[in-house]
């Protein structure tokens, strides 16, 4: 799993820089001051984003440099605040608003899709909407049904919105500049069990554009497509796989919206055989997307159906004992990947 | 412009009820504004009745002085955001009637290009956020808006028009209860009805609705949305007060849609009596009010109100025209504006 | 499109008995006005339901027989009616709760997804959540973007959630009564275009279980597999395709969850070719879960990708001329079919 | 056992402050109960920091005169519904310890089998429809069930519980509306505990938290939470008025929570001071304000006490027991119950 501190994969793009080391919460945090240094308009809203910097301290530090007139506690109002920061998008300002659970979309979905996401289309392009909403994703810290949800492929279904899956501290703040630069309304989901992920990050400045795949790891027989954290689920199996002499290949699209489909089909027709995973429930969540993008894109060229690795169809358990067994593994995609590429 | 000239004859700077200096002819320009909010609409309910407008649209006749009381209050630069019934917002805050039909219509030269609508109009250069198909959901946008003058420092109010109906949606609560913390210059005004579409409010609306904004600390008044003078004198109070900092105000406005919730909603006996809407059009017009007030007090006569009244119609008649003439958009347009 | 009238493809159920033509709003209607008569806790809410019947009028008539205590008016509140619903069926209650427009589920999304769905589950199965969400899909009425979507992947993505998408008064009625006597949450979209549709259906009692697939129009070269208004497209198309000698098969799944997987992969096995064709957005929509599990299940029985069809990906545009390109029509489904069928 | 029976001996029939007959041995009852729940936490927050339960916890320490002086006024078919601080409720509405316990353990005799945990146990025979993760989420359900009491004519009430941060939730003023137009038998508690997470509530809500119910016709009363006396005097002339038809009612309990947000809330001092704390402790305790109380009136000495607390100890130790030793549920679990 070298790259993942190493950023082997985007190595084209700093090599020879200076690097650091630093956690995914970092790297988001760097993101942040970093475009609200820049750009005044910046500003973050939500639940105890200001001195308790979210109860995952990620934004920790942010109001001490900008205050609180620009990182802004908000009462427990998610479609208020939501609302307030599709407004703000509509007149001028660049709102991030942090939503603290992924599970709390359930709240905001009208601000986000029959709002934000529409804005600009039903005035003809007339109004921009220039909104981020950072939330989570992510099971398996025994926060149980109603705090451990990945409900991306939502946003993921609605025209007017993008959708930002980081697996990498690189990643995550490169498209989190991104995100904030964008003049669309974005989703941007960060694993809750990744925050303290290292990787390596630039010293230097950099963005990384929307919709433009990364291969994080490079293989031969099979493609293992992963989204977010399930990125090192699938590193971990291509380790084991190594270990019986199969090559297996690692795509992590980064953005599900927009989707670098080229990228995906190229690689499985290289491979003629593919593994979608996504920690999102599988039916009808975002692991149906890749695999008909594939099954469709590569068709001619597949050695075997594209299968499918989504969280269980379950709510999350709270038990430890169930919760773990909700999740995709390491373990079960190397199985399935053995058994693909027709080694019992 | 003839009429205003008319106007200018017989002015003499008068002070209304709450203190306020107000020139006559600007009362003149609020009848002008009224009617040409009524004819507008009576043609939109021509054009459905003879089916040259897709889908339906929820008129405003009858509630004309509350838009225009609010807006002439406002300058361009302020902001607006609005409902499904939002013709009259529209109109009152500026936007013109001919690219506006050209949107009922579907037409390119829409304000929107065809693609929002009559509950999608929007008007930006003029400061409208547009209407809403989602009851309450301009409370949100508009209170952002404010919330965006603050930051920006500049000067900017924003009002936000819901019906009653919208006292039933949560968000309303969770932006007034921010707007009030933050003390945001948002002027929120209750468009009161009587009617969620089919329903009368008092089904629908326990205790006293003055109530809701004060449990916020928001400073609330009833006035009555049929008396332009009223609604002018109380809205610029508001949005005075919201432009020096002092928070955000809200303005329950009674008022009363003579026709159907939407221009199919035709046969209306089983909500609502027919001696109730002819008790509203005969004895609460905001039209017939302001005119009798102003012939009342010497300040204009009917010759007045009907050179402002032809003119209305005539400017009404060729928007109209312009829109049917309108091309539709082209079908690449389908796509396009999806981003930015 | 004979068996829109005569229910041909269940005739097997139907055979010799009594039938009378209705429209899609009086086989719900009369759904509900019967299980209210046989079921004394099943109640209506929502906005305008009462006297005005709902603005569709397809509860015309229902608080006569039941009275405002069994069919209740609400203030325009739809987070908090249906809360109050997940309550009343939380304690023995079998409400129907009517979200007048589908697009309204933004804003009670928390009630179906962190309450409803999870409730059973969450208590380790002591609660029962018998509701019925009442509401609509399909566009074309020229009502813009903000009452036109169809929605209906959200809830079919969500474990603890049943969705049925009827497609002729028939499947209407005899769905409904099985959603309402279901002991879980169900989602039932009406599609409101087809209000008025007309078919066959049977003067005796019936219910139609969820889960299972209805072969629309039996087929031998193709399979279309549509949902909702999409029948009538596939169905136009299969007629279309027969004048140029291919003949159609049209499966219409009922239900997306449960989701009868083996008849689709049946008829396409048997077909070799298929066409996914739903409302929904195409992106990560309904297409994209069937055309992944048929593009599995029929792996080596496939001539060709399976095709999606889904609306474009676009917010509904109000005017006309833009919003009849926006969904699947019969021509494009023709077109398509013929393409993979290998006439050009 | 013992100690109500010493209760009994220097029993005599006392009037409260609201003129409610009570029987002193209800007030040791409610002692016990207090005690009980404050000893389930402190074996929480020690099953936390030995790192022998998975997840966080919010603890209860400090409120409990809330849970108790409400649900002693309930009956056991009466609904509530609970929060993530949510184990006093449960405790307070009949629920045993060890079942508890297993389900903040995740193992297979937990009320919920372990799939809840924390922040979702429910004890449905006890009337107990479930903590809830979602701020303000109980409020719906209760109101329904309320609304599904009333409809099925059981007589049954329904408590909601949720903290002064709820109050941030549009739902709840939605079915606050419902309730008060329909006249349920609901019961909106407020605990105000005086922080959101790690925000002051002063920063979050705009005017008085009172007018907030009363702006939906709602009564309202604002009493000690601390003094269990008081607010079961209150709760149970709502509960009573709720179960007569009279519609729903609202207490706000001014309250505080000991311990941190949740058991790894250790830091406190950015957010509040160790002096507000210590003086809540030590001047605003439940259980000391009681056990002066009962003293001061010759109700009770502290032998009684002791005893109480000593036996609660050992039941809360020996359910703690249970719950260590209880096995996790089997691994085919996780597939059921998603359907009925
Ligand atoms: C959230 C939402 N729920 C329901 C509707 C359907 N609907 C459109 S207008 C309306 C009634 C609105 O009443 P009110 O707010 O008083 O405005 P009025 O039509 O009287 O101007 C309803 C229920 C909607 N558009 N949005
Ligand atoms: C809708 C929602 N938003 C945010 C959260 C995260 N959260 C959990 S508890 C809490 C604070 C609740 O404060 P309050 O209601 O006063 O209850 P207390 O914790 O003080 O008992 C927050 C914000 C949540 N669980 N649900
Ligand atoms: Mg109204
Ligand atoms: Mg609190």
């Amino acid at each position: 799993m070298s790259m993942l501190k190493t950023s082997e994969s985007t190595a084209g793009a700093t090599n020879g820089k200076a690097m650091r080391e630093l956690t995914m919460a970092q790297a988001v945090r760097e993101a942040l001051a970093e475009e609200m240094r820049r750009d005044a308009r910046v500003f973050i809203m939500g639940e105890d984003v200001a001195e308790a910097g979210t109860p995952f301290k990620v934004l920790l530090g942010l109001v001490d440099e900008f205050g609180t007139d620009r990182v802004i506690d908000t009462p427990i109002s998610e479609p208020g605040f939501a609302a307030i920061g599709v407004g703000a998008a509509m007149t001028g300002m660049r709102p991030v608003i942090d939503i603290m659970f992924g599970d709390f979309l359930t709240l905001t979905m009208d601000q986000m899709v029959n709002q934000a996401a529409k804005a600009r289309y039903m005035s003809g392009g007339k109004f921009m909407v220039p909104i981020v909403f950072r939330t989570t994703l992510g099971a398996t810290r025994r926060s149980a049904a109603q705090h451990s949800q990945s409900l991306h492929v939502w946003p993921s279904h609605v025209p007017g919105l993008k959708v930002v899956l980081p697996s990498t501290p690189y990643d995550a703040k490169g498209l989190l500049k991104t995100a904030i630069r964008d003049d669309n309304p974005v989703v941007y989901f960060e694993d809750k069990m990744n925050f303290t992920t290292k990787g390596m990050v630039p010293d230097e400045e950099y963005t990384i554009p929307f919709g433009v795949a990364d291969i994080k790891r490079a293989g031969a027989d099979i493609t293992l497509v992963a989204t977010s954290s399930m990125v090192y689920v699938a590193l971990g199996a291509a380790d084991k796989l190594k270990e019986i002499g199969i090559s297996a290949e690692v795509v992590d699209p980064r953005t599900t919206f927009p989707l670098d489909k080229q990228t995906l089909v190229d690689s499985a027709r290289k491979t003629s055989r593919a593994i979608v995973i996504d920690e999102g429930y599988e039916r009808y969540g975002v692991t149906a997307e890749l695999a008909a993008v594939i099954a469709d894109g590569a068709f001619y060229y597949l050695d075997a159906p594209v299968k499918r690795m989504g969280a269980m169809d379950v709510p999350i358990p709270f038990s430890p004992a169930l919760e773990d067994l909700t999740a995709p593994t390491a373990d079960a995609v190397f199985q399935m990947a053995k058994t693909l590429c027709g080694r019992a | 412009m003839a009429a205003n000239m008319k106007a200018k004859q017989v002015s003499h700077t008068q002070t209304d009820a709450g203190g306020a200096t107000v020139d006559p002819e600007e009362w003149l320009h609020m009848y002008r504004q009224m009617y040409r909010i009524r004819s507008f609409e009576e043609e939109v309910n021509d054009l459905y009745t003879k089916a040259l407008m897709p889908g339906l649209a929820h008129l405003y006749i009858g509630e004309e002085a509350v838009a225009v009381g609010v807006c002439e209050s406002l300058k361009r630069e302020d902001y607006i955001t609005s409902t499904h019934r939002g013709h009259g917002h529209c109109l009152a805050k500026g936007a013109s009637p001919d690219r506006m039909f050209a949107e009922l219509l579907g037409r390119a030269p829409g304000y929107c290009k065809g693609k929002g609508g009559s509950m999608h109009i929007a008007d930006q250069e003029g400061g409208n956020l547009g209407a809403n198909a989602i009851v309450g959901a301009g409370s949100g946008i508009a209170t952002g808006a404010a919330f965006s003058a603050r930051m920006r420092k500049s000067g900017q109010v924003a009002v936000t028009f819901f019906g009653e109906g919208a006292l039933g949606q949560g968000l309303l609560y969770e932006v007034m209860n921010m707007a009030s913390l933050w003390k945001l210059p948002v002027v929120y005004v209750c468009e009161n009805n009587l009617y969620n579409e089919y329903t009368h409010y008092s089904q629908t609306t326990a205790g006293e609705l003055s109530a809701r904004p004060a449990a916020f600390g928001i400073p609330v008044e009833v006035v009555d949305g049929q008396n332009v003078r009223a609604v002018y004198e109380t809205a610029r109070r508001f949005i005075e007060r919201a432009r020096n900092g002092e928070g955000p105000g809200f303005v329950i406005c009674n008022t009363y849609r003579y026709h159907g919730h939407h221009v199919g909603d035709i046969n209306r006996a089983y909500y609502r009596s027919k001696e109730e809407e002819t008790l509203w059009k005969t004895e609460r017009d905001p039209l017939n009010l302001l005119s009798q007030w102003l012939t009342e007090q010497h300040l204009a006569d009917a010759a007045i109100f009907e050179q402002i009244e032809k003119e209305a119609r005539e400017e009404m008649r060729s928007a109209v025209e312009f829109a049917i003439k309108a091309p539709f958009p082209d079908a690449s347009e389908v796509t396009q504006h999806v981003y930015a």
